[in-house]
């Protein structure tokens, strides 16, 4: 059992953690970097530590910092949240051996899941299938890698053995371009995760990225949650998810679940984690990962089930057994998760910094908006650029396509560039309102760019041609401004007879 | 007063006739146009339809984005466009610029000084919120004047290199 | 059938209904007085159109301008929301005669349960049990009502006969009061509902407020989806409601559910609309009146139904059968609203007008606000002060009540003064946490005052230290902002000289 | 510097030793106080602790509103505290005007010109976002100068009438 809990993240994620921890009646510690103190984390935990300047390596991958610092405000137990910290099993190890709960895997799962090319074995030898590819677990050299490309065929994925988030990873059509991808992969992964080694995976074409939730406590029960429907991606990163899948029938459903149920238990796994698959055109399986913490897109889940998943999480880590077994998981509606992001979709989804200096957030029936952001902070280039995550559910997949749109619609932010345009192009896309898309759907055959609409053309025109003279104008209204306000001038001739 | 107002290869003629009317291509429309709490998000009616946009200045342009569509407008007077017209024709392409849109590290510069670029062509690659973004080439030309190099932290709005 | 709904009403619930007429594809047109230009359901609608000066009889009120607005612009419906115009036969007349559906119930039914009278006779002589009072139909004078009073007995209760919102109601205790009593109370009642008719009922003690809710087709459907609770009142006006009722057990739920649906039987009702009732301490429980319309409250049985009471109420209006049989209604979990007002608890709950400077909402799972106000919009003093509903969902009543606290502790409003402090004791109180209140509860046995904490005072003191200097220092830093700001002076200099 | 700050009857000895540091009652706190956003909304970590409140000044008081409480609170330093003291104990009452707490319209006032009222006592009904608002006495006293007569309307602030 513990009572206070320090949340090792930043962010929406650790606003969702503090929700939840408040919500059971555990206190809450944050840890913050020196960009951060202003962050809505901190305002809202009941304790709050600097860790050290802005730089993640500086202070949120400061594990020793963390640890002294749960120490002495004698916080028992750590929620890594994701990224970060979540998936390094040292720091897992380091907070046991400081008798501190670690809410999250055993040590010894995250490790054996971390290493994605043991975790294909691992799995593999439970029988749960895996995409062809290099089959020896080891460091494999380019020349190595050069002789089994032929034999796994073309094309296939060059992928970092200490993976994730699509970093290393590299297509690769022919052999002759291999050399070349093998070293950028292998650079890219060293930088990425200090960890240059690299594996050979057949690539899937026309797959879709499906996933499995896992709950598992320490009674030894397992149980999943259903999928999640990832394939909406841009350059590996997921933009859109949605529960359930328009892709699974109730059988595959099933019997994929059975499967990452078995790949959990292959790790002796604990508390939440997901099981990533691609599922080929003919309705094949693959087993590609565990992610072996909390995922970003969990609150659909949340949304079809009514099983909050980080109230979950606690359960465990406090060794009480599971609230549900598995009959008890239903499905009820659909729901869908736009990822919002401070980039700008018509600039090639460059990354834009600055204040949010308004912002309007959609409410009402069946919307949730997850953020760590508010009118006046400011979105620095340090973190990853998610503002928010906005999730909606409804009766059925259709209603909450219409409601997603109307809370895209809603949603106002001003002050840096965001993708909200992407989404509601894609909302409004034949293909994804059909259930039609396979993880190459936005890179290859979907554009923000829409055929000319003459009316909106016309309302456009308006505008700016109203908007114009207004900002043009507005250096003049400032001196009129100043001009009416008697008291600004006092001052400023107070301070002109104090410099002349 | 009377505006020629251009977007993409379409022009209209907007007359703001008094606070409340406009005439856009002859047609008088009514309007309630607002600012938002002092915000660049304008509130406008046009004969009851209700529309809401962001309009930012960009360049000699303005962004306007309305209903998830992104539309750059260029709002000239007469005497303006004739203006442009002269001196587009009389200049020829420019150099080009490329500024950092935002503080971070040059992962890479895959092009070298005195090489000839293509118009989207990768001309650096900037790490900022985790992310790769790849800068590229707006037009054909060639690169000179490379005033940053790999692992360096640059500011925002930076220059970094141009292209002539 | 109908495509374009006219909203004719402001606020939240303008916004509520325009979402659920977007969500199923409805166009939507707004109407708007000269104080709510910038208001969010002129900002969000699809057509918006001014009716006049702010007050509401020269807007809001406005029926005539409102029918001709809905003609000009092809609305083919209209649906009033609450107040205003939702209970005015004469105006749902009106539009059937325009050729305009009317989204409500039938002038027949609205004026049958308009005057509380000829409610209290119909559905008494249809079997529902009425509070003991006058029983005759028609104007009484003051002395009939002062012979009828001690057969009634004391306590009890004048009533305005067009009634509602407590307006011209009185508690009489003796019959020397009542003829000073009476004099006031149809005063008010004739100022509020320009009719001064009055009525009386036995005064009910420790009774709780329970309504049920009704939706009923044009097929002959009636349905009731369970009970609200909405005990927790100040001066007639419900500050907090929860669904379900503490204070059911299973079989009086089915009970009075049964005797709802026969209310409204007895009047041919048809769309939605809600039967409030008294419940005393043995669980005897009385008609008091029905609503004829939406009801603020009404999120919360979206809550814990999963129906959605606005989109059945379009559905209605467009002729379609209810799409839930009696069976199909469940509750799930527990759900509660918090009416969050522009007033200042610590002052007599005197209401607050000014300026949203900030705000910032609770999010998160379980957590819904329905609002009609953003950062930068004025609060005024011509409608109701209500700003948003904080709306929450639990699996259970005591974590649904868990998570309100959290809401309520997240939420922030600069700019006015509002009751979140009365929601935040209130959730804390121990007779709340226990079900354990009755309408009398917030009036005679609450206060915001609470004990005195020592620690809390010590925190508030270094506060209020801290905020002093810098508050009282502000006009010296204004002349220091100035001198860095080398922009601004060009623009000073260059005005000054144009005026020398 | 060193405060006098005081809460209901309690009495707070609060000196502000450099920006991260405060003495109270003679125990010394880490503190990190910030603004949020420009707004009377105001973070404080003490010793680890996080706490938010808004802090808006009321007459030669400020109001403090933390965790769901109000705090009254009043800051001065010494020479402030005594002063106040000696012209508490010569003053005596003084009178009270009582003004619109925002605009509306009058509906009635039970009281008249020359009428002894008591603390508490209801001394104008004034209607505001379609409530009936009681406005009270503050203190015993007599009515004096009545401006407004039922049925008007007010602005915010204007001066109703005055008990002495």
């Amino acid at each position: 059992m513990f009572n206070k809990v320090l949340i090792a993240n930043r962010g929406e994620i650790a606003v969702r953690i503090l929700r939840a921890c408040r919500e059971v009646g555990l206190e809450t510690v944050a840890v913050f970097s020196e960009a951060d103190r202003q962050a809505l984390h901190v305002r809202l935990a009941d304790e709050a530590y600097l860790l050290g300047p802005a730089p993640s390596r500086e202070s949120y991958l400061r594990a020793d910092k963390i640890l002294e610092i749960a120490q002495q405000c004698k916080a028992d137990a750590i929620h890594p949240g994701y990224g970060f910290l979540a998936e390094r099993e040292d720091f897992a190890q380091a907070c046991l051996d400081a008798g501190i709960v670690f809410i999250g895997p055993k040590p010894s799962s995250i490790a054996a899941m971390g290493d994605k090319m043991t975790a294909r074995d691992t799995v593999r030898k439970a029988g749960v299938p895996v995409v062809p590819g290099t089959e020896d677990v080891g460091d494999l050299s380019d020349a190595d890698l050069l002789a089994i490309a032929p034999k796994i065929g073309f094309p296939l994925l060059i992928k970092a053995t200490a993976g994730g988030g699509g970093k290393g990873m590299r297509e690769v059509r022919s052999l002759e371009e291999m050399p070349g991808l093998l070293q950028s992969a292998r650079r890219e992964a060293e930088s990425a995760f200090g960890d240059g080694n690299v594996y050979l995976e057949k690539l899937v074409e026309g797959a879709r990225h499906i996933e499995i939730q896992i709950l598992a406590d320490a009674h030894g029960n397992v149980i999943h949650l259903n999928e999640r429907e990832c394939s909406i991606q841009r350059r590996h990163q997921k933009l859109v998810e949605e529960a359930p899948s328009p892709f699974l029938d109730e059988e595959l459903r099933q019997k994929m679940g059975e499967v990452a149920v078995k790949a959990a238990k292959a790790v002796d796994y604990l508390n939440a984690g997901t099981i990533e698959f691609l599922v080929d055109k003919d309705r094949n399986f693959y087993f590609l990962e565990m992610n072996t913490r909390l995922q970003v897109e969990h609150p659909i889940t949340e949304m079809v089930t009514g099983i909050d998943i980080v109230k979950e999480q606690l359960r465990i880590a406090r060794g009480r057994p599971l609230q549900y077994k598995q009959e008890d998981v239903k499905i009820n509606g659909a729901a869908m998760e736009c990822r919002i992001n401070a980039e700008d979709p018509y600039n090639g989804f460059m990354p834009s910094t600055g204040k949010i200096n308004h912002s309007l957030l959609p409410t009402g029936p069946g919307v949730r908006v997850d953020t760590g952001v508010y009118p006046g902070f400011e979105i620095t280039p340090y973190y990853d650029p998610m503002i928010s995550k906005l999730i909606v559910w409804g009766e059925t997949r259709a209603q909450a396509i219409l409601r997603m749109r109307r809370a895209l619609e809603e949603y106002r932010i001003v002050g840096v560039r965001t993708n909200i345009p992407f989404h509601q192009t894609l909302m409004d896309s034949h293909r994804f309102m059909g259930g039609q898309y396979d993880t190459r759907f936005v890179e290859e055959r979907f554009s923000i760019q829409e055929e000319n609409n003459p009316q909106q053309q016309e309302i456009a025109a308006v505008f700016a041609t109203l908007v114009a003279p207004i900002q043009t104008a507005r250096a003049a209204q400032f001196v009129q401004r100043n001009e009416r306000d008697t008291s600004n001038w006092k001052w400023v001739g107070r301070w002109e007879r104090m410099h002349r | 007063m009377k505006y020629i107002t251009s977007i993409a290869d379409k022009e209209f003629s907007v007359e703001v006739l008094d606070e409340k009317h406009v005439r856009v291509n002859g047609q008088t429309l009514a309007v309630d146009f607002m600012e938002i709490n002092g915000q660049p998000v304008y509130s406008l009616l046009i004969d009851g339809k209700s529309y809401e946009a962001y309009v930012y200045p960009d360049e000699n342009d303005w962004q306007v984005l309305l209903h998830g569509s992104l539309y750059q407008a260029r709002v000239e007077d007469e005497r303006e466009k004739r203006l442009r017209g002269n001196t587009e024709a009389a200049s020829g392409g420019g150099e080009f610029h490329l500024k950092a849109p935002m503080p971070g590290l040059i992962v890479s510069i895959p092009v070298a000084e005195g090489q000839t670029v293509q118009k989207g062509e990768v001309l650096l690659i900037l790490e900022s919120m985790k992310m790769q973004n790849e800068l590229k080439a707006p037009k054909d030309g060639v690169v000179q004047r490379i005033r940053v190099q790999p692992g360096q932290t640059v500011e925002g709005k930076a220059t970094l290199l141009c292209v002539a």
